[in-house]
């Protein structure tokens, strides 16, 4: 890993720019407005959540309870919106409140019990699955004027595209992400524990403030992430946003970050979820996949860009690569 | 040996025992068993019986995890070979050609992921969720989406007979876990395994062929996957390529982590994650004849599985440790195991 | 010209909704309609993305069958304005109904009644331990399902339920729950099942027989969707009844499109499907050799 | 240096305990502000626990310790760092994920309006690094440097963090002369401001060069405390071993070399070391001396094709060979004993008896495992030969000492019994006693037929047992030397003049 590792940020940028180029060349369609709206708007909450993921990634770490969180947050609202006069924006705080500390307690799971992340997160994804379930089986409708209100947050552009709220509020979650991991000590120290937690932990890092604070953050994305899906659907449902945590990492995975922890930048993540959109965008606008090939193909495009970005990669250090590499530490 | 192995998996034991125990009061006929039709019946020999495919997904996993790698693909793998063996044996194949179709199948599976990872060195868990994805595409391509079902005894037999009165996935695990944990330990594969996960690079400059190890535990663990997809199918005589072995990667996970072996690879033992496999069949079963309404399935479980994983945790250990050592004559060598004291590069993944 | 049409469709989790798939696509074919397919994996964000970038495309109309009932509103706003028509299959939603056409269903509570008032018939006046098979907890046809049978046996006290779990409307599950009710509360105190799908009954009949039961006789078994290996299960007597659910949801719609299209006419805001209940009476086995090639 | 000073750090009666050992047994350690203390002992003889006991690193059974008067207890490395303890542990405890700045300034980054300073940081980074005589570019990866680079960073960031103690565990194990001197003269600038220094290596002549005071521990108890003024090395030797030692010395007569076994013919790997010829005969060792980064360990790991050459032949006895990994290598009867030992040596969580038999059952094949009895009798002979301390062979290799793991590497090639031995910084960390062992040893195995190649930036080791000495210089061979040339100061010259090849 001696590459510089802003590398592998650039190869994803470009690997995006290239694949919507090809996509644009074959459908004329996709090169709108309403296509590049569509992906913010439709891929918004999964944005946020693969924000969340990138932290804990960085970290060493992986949280796969993202997914129930959201599905949690959504049935919250709505059950607390159907069954009290409660304000949205309340209901929004006190959602937070419990995400945050929903994710502080696994990360102090993780850090004093010293359980791997796989396991605790594994455990929370049961959990909070099965109080959405709880709280209600239905899918329970919001009807709240507020949420009409936000969904008409839109600016409508020239070609009928329409940039609602929900995305701008995700490019906001990766402007601060970008702002927090990079130019403060926590993000630095988030750096820190994905490199190695023993030598961390000998360089001063504070490691276990550090570590609630990275689940914590991803616990409260999380549920940003779903008060953006109720927003977004106006309902809360148990059932919903199942596997996201999976597409959250492959996501953060595409964007470059490594899985064994830091190494990676936000907004990889970013160009990450924009390729996945536009991954299944193609394949709506293709339209003449049976159900199995859409699996096979999202797979195989999947295994593509891998497959790209490892090319690109290799190409690069090989031209440039200093001395001292072994030959595949990876 | 014997008693080191003991050892070692005597905290499953004691779990496994709590929780069969904890089935016993929510329905006192839990451990009676009979012999009727010539198969023994009983609630004891169902968990057994219904533990197989995650009991052999564990092995496989075991070895994945073992080297550092995890393996999600399983589940989908199960369903490849579910509907390769229907589409053999509907296709007028019989029973032993369509097994192995089925494992044949589980190889190629386990190949491929192994390339991924030890040739094309694409992280294990992205390696194996593009199979994930695209697998159960392909059992479906397989069946067009269908159950599709047989009637070929030989086939049904595998998933649903009996041999000596216990049903065939008890002994097909049995079998599978005695020889994959004989080839481990009596070879010097288990060894090298280990050595793999805990360090590859200084493996690789103490002249193990690192590549081919790995590329052989993806191989194991396909072969696994795919047994315990032919048992799923044979079990309801059809290849159900939408919903066979579906997140059963997550059990399997959770049967090598309770199995008190650790995600970051190095010292493995299958017996211990078979034991988890049956630890997690065991509180399905609890579930299963509470009686329960089906939405506290998944908070009874989640709530169950917390208490085991803490009661594991090495802290919680620690914590009992000292205070059975003050209660009884005091060992100071206890805080060897402190968590302060691991000065080795300890990651998390 | 051409119609272009856009189908979004919730995925393929059971052999019914492939089915209803083929179906459609067959459908679409005989009409020359040019249908874009797009599978949503059993995720309703894939399925708006699905719904926006037909939109974007410009599609002629839309036929959705809504993974969930709530949460299209927004959506289907878009369509309106970009004024494609949309038509609802197999499930309805929660939206105001002028934002979509028409909704094709069946009434998935009333199949429920259907299953309960058969059972009712019956068993007469005999006592009757039913344990229910129940499909995905959370899914609106588990929901209902559970409804509108309870809402038949309510007034049926020698009817009573006295297990209830889920089968995730898989044949594996079904299988395996039944054998846990069999042994918890042994084959000889159930009088009757009801599972919320063919698929889980066809699991549980398994269970019922290598438990040395006799399913059909010894346990009643109803269920819903009349796929055809449950067909073939009645046939052999292993089953007593089930309630159709068509995976022709998709012909209608398309008459109704095509009507619209030659002259505007509006349909109806609901066109329901036919409930049907199949029994012993019918001639099952050939209803197998008929449906079988339908890619259930 | 009067003794009547008020301690800057006073360390008593530490015990640690370990499992199945005592690790530290009523240790003493007293520190005064302006002397450099030197902490000596065997490996293993508990100087890195005593360390880490005080850090807080580790969780002490025993003891008080008071800074400055006061008594404190640090429960972790933070803490220290708070108080004013600076600490070079003996492994490079750095993240090599990150800059090189980062890691200087982790904790403690300069900051602007609430933000991390990068532009600030990295030129402080440069300015601080360059008193050390090191002019990189701190923003890359410190993985791009080598290991005696990233032992300057981790030894200037515990300079800059440490008020008032500064403790280095083997600072100078892999640094040449150079580096040496420019890290001595900053300690000597800390010691004048009233710091206490810790000091512990393995090379006396450094102890004796900047050390005021000697605390020497063996098996975990303190033997004496002496000024060094007043003693010889010879009984500081004496002290730590418990026996006197004979200085090693230049062999007077040369094993006459056997037949050539290796011969490398314009081999090398673009971007990693030039093209070079090497031909190397039976019983014969091979020197490679250099300057930090001059291409010594890139030298044996294309050898070893830990990275394959790109260009150039190989012949093993007269026929051609690949050597395109390790493995080969080793089938080749190749050996390699690397010199990161904790990366790219060690596998941690497994027995010392497991690492010391790992190579010869790599070569062996996994159908094939090594029968129990053969494997004790490998393991016992090695453990006794090379005096590896342990309280049991199926102990975790990473809870050996440092210096122990290293000979566990070493028994692990010798166990393969190969014909070429490549060794690179074979004797780091190792204590004076052994050292001489490994000396004999290297003497005895090329009696025995085996070649040697020996990379090491000690050049008394090398002009001790070397038959030829390979100068390298910005990764190119310089000069070979033979026979009589080989001498201290002929090496010395060679490398700074980099006379062209001979
Ligand atoms: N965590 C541990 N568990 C058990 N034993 C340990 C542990 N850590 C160190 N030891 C043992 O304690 C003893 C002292 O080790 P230490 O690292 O302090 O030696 P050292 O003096 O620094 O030696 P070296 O010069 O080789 O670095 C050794 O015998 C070592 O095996
Ligand atoms: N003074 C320096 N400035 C910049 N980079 C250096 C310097 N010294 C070494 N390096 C880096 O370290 C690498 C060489 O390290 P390596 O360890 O392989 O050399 P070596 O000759 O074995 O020296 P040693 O083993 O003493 O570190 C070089 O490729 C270079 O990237
Ligand atoms: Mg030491
Ligand atoms: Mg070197």
């Amino acid at each position: 890993m001696t590459r510089s590792p802003r590398l592998s940020l650039y190869i994803t940028m470009a690997t995006f720019v290239l694949a919507y180029a090809v996509c644009a060349w074959q459908y004329p369609a996709m090169f709108s407005t309403r296509v590049v709206a569509n992906l913010l708007t439709d891929n918004a909450f999964l944005g946020i959540t693969a924000v969340g993921m990138t932290f804990v990634i960085l970290s060493g770490g992986i949280d796969l309870s993202v997914g129930s969180v959201i599905a949690f947050s959504g049935v919250f609202l709505a059950v607390i919106l159907r069954d009290t006069t409660m304000h949205p924006l309340v209901a929004f705080a006190l959602l937070l409140a419990i995400t945050i500390s929903f994710g502080a307690a696994v990360g102090a799971i993780i850090h004093y019990l010293e359980m791997p992340p796989f396991i605790v997160t594994l455990a929370g994804m049961f959990l909070m699955r099965g109080l959405a379930y709880v709280l209600s089986t239905d899918s329970v409708p919001i009807t709240h004027e507020f949420y009409d209100t936000i969904q008409d947050v839109y600016w409508k552009a020239p070609s009928g595209g329409r940039f609602r709220l929900i995305g701008g509020i995700m490019i906001l979650c990766y402007i601060a992400a970008m702002i927090v991991l990079h130019r403060t000590r926590f993000g630095q120290n988030v750096y820190a524990l994905g490199g190695n937690l023993a030598t961390a932990r000998l360089m001063g890092v504070p490691i276990a403030r550090t570590t609630v604070m990275i689940y914590a953050i991803a616990g409260g994305l999380a549920g940003l992430a779903g008060i953006v899906y109720s927003v977004y659907t106006s309902a809360g449902y148990s059932l919903s946003t199942v596997g996201v945590e999976l597409d959250a990492i492959a996501a953060v995975v595409i964007g470059g970050t490594l899985l064994t922890g830091g190494s990676g930048f936000v907004a990889g993540t970013f160009f990450g979820i924009l390729i996945m959109g536009l991954i299944q965008t193609y394949i709506v606008f293709d339209g003449s996949l049976s159900s199995w090939w859409t699996k096979i193909v999202i797979g195989g495009l999947l295994f593509a860009f891998i497959m790209l970005q490892k090319a690109l990669s290799w190409a690069t250090t090989t031209r440039r690569r200093p001395a001292t590499e072994f030959a595949t530490r990876s | 040996m014997i008693g080191a192995t003991f050892r070692r998996i005597t905290p499953q034991l004691i779990i496994l025992g709590i929780v069969l125990l904890l089935n016993f009061l929510v329905f006192p006929g839990f451990f009676s068993i009979e012999f009727q039709n010539g198969r023994l019946f009983g609630n004891l020999i169902d968990v057994l019986n219904r533990g197989a495919p995650v009991a052999l997904l564990s092995i496989g996993m075991t070895l994945v995890i073992a080297t550092k790698g995890i393996d999600l693909s399983v589940g989908a793998v199960m369903a490849i070979a579910g509907a390769v063996a229907a589409s053999v044996v509907t296709g007028g194949g019989g029973w032993f050609t369509a097994l192995i179709a089925a494992l044949a199948a589980g190889l190629l599976c386990g190949l491929w992921n192994g390339v991924l990872v030890a040739f094309l060195r694409v992280q294990p868990i992205v390696a194996t969720l593009v199979l994930m994805v695209a697998g159960r595409g392909v059992a479906q391509l397989i069946t067009e989406g269908k159950i599709m079902t047989f009637l070929n005894e030989g086939l049904i037999f595998l998933g649903a007979g009996t041999i000596l009165g216990l049903p065939t996935p008890i002994i097909i695990w049995l079998a599978m876990g005695t020889l994959v944990t004989f080839v481990v330990r009596r070879t010097a594969l288990g060894m090298l395994i280990e050595a793999i996960g805990i360090n590859e690079t200084a493996s690789r400059l103490a002249g193990i062929n690192s590549r081919v190890l790995l590329l052989a535990v993806y191989l194991i663990s396909g072969v696994c996957a795919a047994t315990a997809g032919v048992i799923v199918a044979a079990d309801i005589k059809g290849a159900d390529a939408n919903n066979a072995g579906l997140w059963m990667e997550l059990d399997a996970i959770l049967a090598v982590v309770i199995g008190g072996n650790s995600l970051l690879g190095g010292r493995f033992s299958i017996v211990a994650s078979l034991l988890g496999a049956l630890i997690i069949q065991s509180v399905n079963s609890v579930i299963l004849l509470s009686g329960m309404p089906p939405e506290f399935n998944l908070v009874i479980k989640a709530l169950i599985i917390i208490v085991i994983l803490v009661i594991q945790s090495p802290t919680v250990k620690h914590a009992l440790y000292l205070l059975r050592a003050s209660a009884g004559s005091a060992v100071p060598e206890a805080h060897a195991v402190g968590p302060r004291n691991s000065p080795a590069k300890e990651t998390r993944s | 010209a051409d119609k272009t049409v856009g189908f979004s469709q919730i995925g393929s989790e059971s052999g019914w909704r492939a089915a209803e798939t083929t179906v459609t696509k067959q459908q679409a074919e005989e009409r020359g309609i040019d249908l874009k397919f797009a599978d949503a994996q059993q995720k309703q964000e894939n399925q708006i993305k699905a719904l926006r970038s037909f939109i974007a495309q410009g599609v002629d109309a839309i036929l959705l069958a809504p993974v969930v009932a709530t949460g299209w509103d927004s959506v289907l706003e878009e369509a309106q304005d970009a004024e494609i028509p949309v038509i609802l299959l197999d499930r309805k939603v929660d939206a105001s109904d002028d934002l979509y056409m028409t909704a094709v269903t069946s009434d998935t509570v009333y199949e429920g009644e259907v299953a309960g008032k058969w059972l009712v018939d019956a068993v007469g006046s005999e006592e009757c331990r039913v344990v229910e098979l129940q499909g995905t907890t959370g899914s609106s046809p588990a929901i209902d399902r559970k409804a509108g049978f309870e809402k038949a046996i309510a007034d049926a006290p020698n009817i009573t339920i006295v297990r209830s779990q889920t089968g995730d409307f898989t044949r594996a599950q079904g299988k395996v729950v039944m054998e846990s009710f069999l042994k918890a509360e042994g084959a000889e105190n159930i009088c009757a099942l009801y599972a919320h799908n063919d698929d889980m009954a066809v699991g549980a009949i398994q269970a019922i027989k290598e438990a040395g039961a006799t399913p059909g006789d010894d346990i009643l078994v109803v269920a819903i969707d009349a796929v055809p290996d449950m067909h073939l299960a009645i046939a052999n007597g292993e089953a007593n009844a089930t309630v159709e659910l068509t995976p022709n949801m998709a012909g209608p719609a398309f008459d109704i499109l095509d009507a619209y299209w030659a002259d505007g006419t509006m349909p109806p805001k609901w066109v329901q499907t036919e409930s049907r209940l199949y029994t012993a009476d019918d001639d099952n086995q050939a209803i197998y050799e008929m449906k079988k090639g339908l890619g259930y | 240096m009067t003794e009547t000073r008020k301690p800057a750090l006073r360390a008593t009666a530490i015990d640690k305990f370990f499992a199945g050992a005592i690790a530290l047994d009523q240790v003493d350690l007293t520190l005064y502000p302006g002397e450099v203390h030197a902490l000596l002992g065997e490996n293993g003889a508990g100087k890195s626990t005593l360390i880490k006991c005080i850090t807080g690193a580790y969780h002490r059974d025993g003891g008080t310790i008071e800074l400055d008067g006061s008594p404190i207890d640090p429960r972790g490395p933070v803490e220290s760092q708070a108080l004013g303890i600076g600490t070079v542990y003996q492994e490079v405890n750095l993240l090599e994920n990150m800059t090189v700045a980062d890691n200087l300034f982790l904790g403690w980054q300069p900051m602007r309006a609430g933000m991390v300073d990068r532009r600030r940081m990295n030129r402080r980074a440069a300015e601080i690094l360059a008193g050390y005589g090191l002019h990189i570019d701190p923003s890359l990866l410190l993985s791009s440097y080598s290991i005696a680079i990233q032992q300057v960073v981790a030894i200037a960031r515990a300079v800059e963090l440490s008020g008032k103690v500064l403790i280095l565990d083997e600072p100078t194990a892999s640094l040449d002369r150079e580096e040496i001197d420019l890290l001595f003269s900053v300690v000597r600038e800390l010691t004048a401001r009233g710091m206490a220094v810790v000091f512990i290596t393995h090379f006396l002549d450094q102890v004796f060069e900047i050390s005021d005071r000697a605390t020497v521990l063996r098996n975990g108890r303190v033997v004496g405390t002496r000024k060094l003024a007043d003693v010889t090395q010879g009984d500081i030797v004496e002290l730590m071993l418990g026996r006197h030692l004979e200085a090693t010395k230049r062999k007077s007569q040369q094993t006459e070399p056997g037949d050539a076994i290796l011969s490398l013919k314009d081999f090398g790997k673009r971007g990693m070391i030039d093209p070079f010829d090497l031909d190397l005969r039976q019983g014969e060792v091979v020197g490679l001396a250099g300057l930090l980064g001059s291409g010594r360990t890139e030298t044996c790991k294309v050898i070893f094709g830990v990275v394959s050459a790109d260009r150039g032949s190989a012949q093993l006895r007269g026929t051609p060979v690949r050597l395109s990994s390790p493995r080969t290598a080793l089938e080749h009867r190749l050996g390699l004993c690397p010199e990161d030992r904790k990366t790219d040596g060690i596998v941690g969580d497994l027995s010392v008896r497991e690492n010391i038999i790992l190579s010869l059952q790599a070569r062996q094949g996994w159908t094939r495992p090594l029968s129990r009895s053969r494997i004790n009798a490998i393991v016992d002979e090695y453990v006794k030969a090379l005096d590896i301390r342990l309280a049991s062979p199926d102990m975790p290799i990473r809870l050996l000492s440092g210096g122990n793991q290293q000979k566990a590497l070493l028994a692990r090639w010798l166990a393969t019994e190969p014909d070429i031995l490549i060794l690179d910084e074979p004797t780091r960390g190792i204590d004076v006693g052994a050292h001489a062992e490994i000396i004999q040893l290297i003497e005895r195995l090329c009696a025995q037929g085996m070649a040697l190649i020996v990379a090491s930036s000690e050049m008394e080791e090398l002009v001790a047992y070397s038959t030829r000495v390979i100068v390298l210089r910005d990764r190119r061979q310089v000069r070979e030397l033979q026979g009589d040339e080989i001498t201290t100061d002929r090496i010395v010259k060679s490398i700074s003049q980099g006379e062209s090849a001979a």
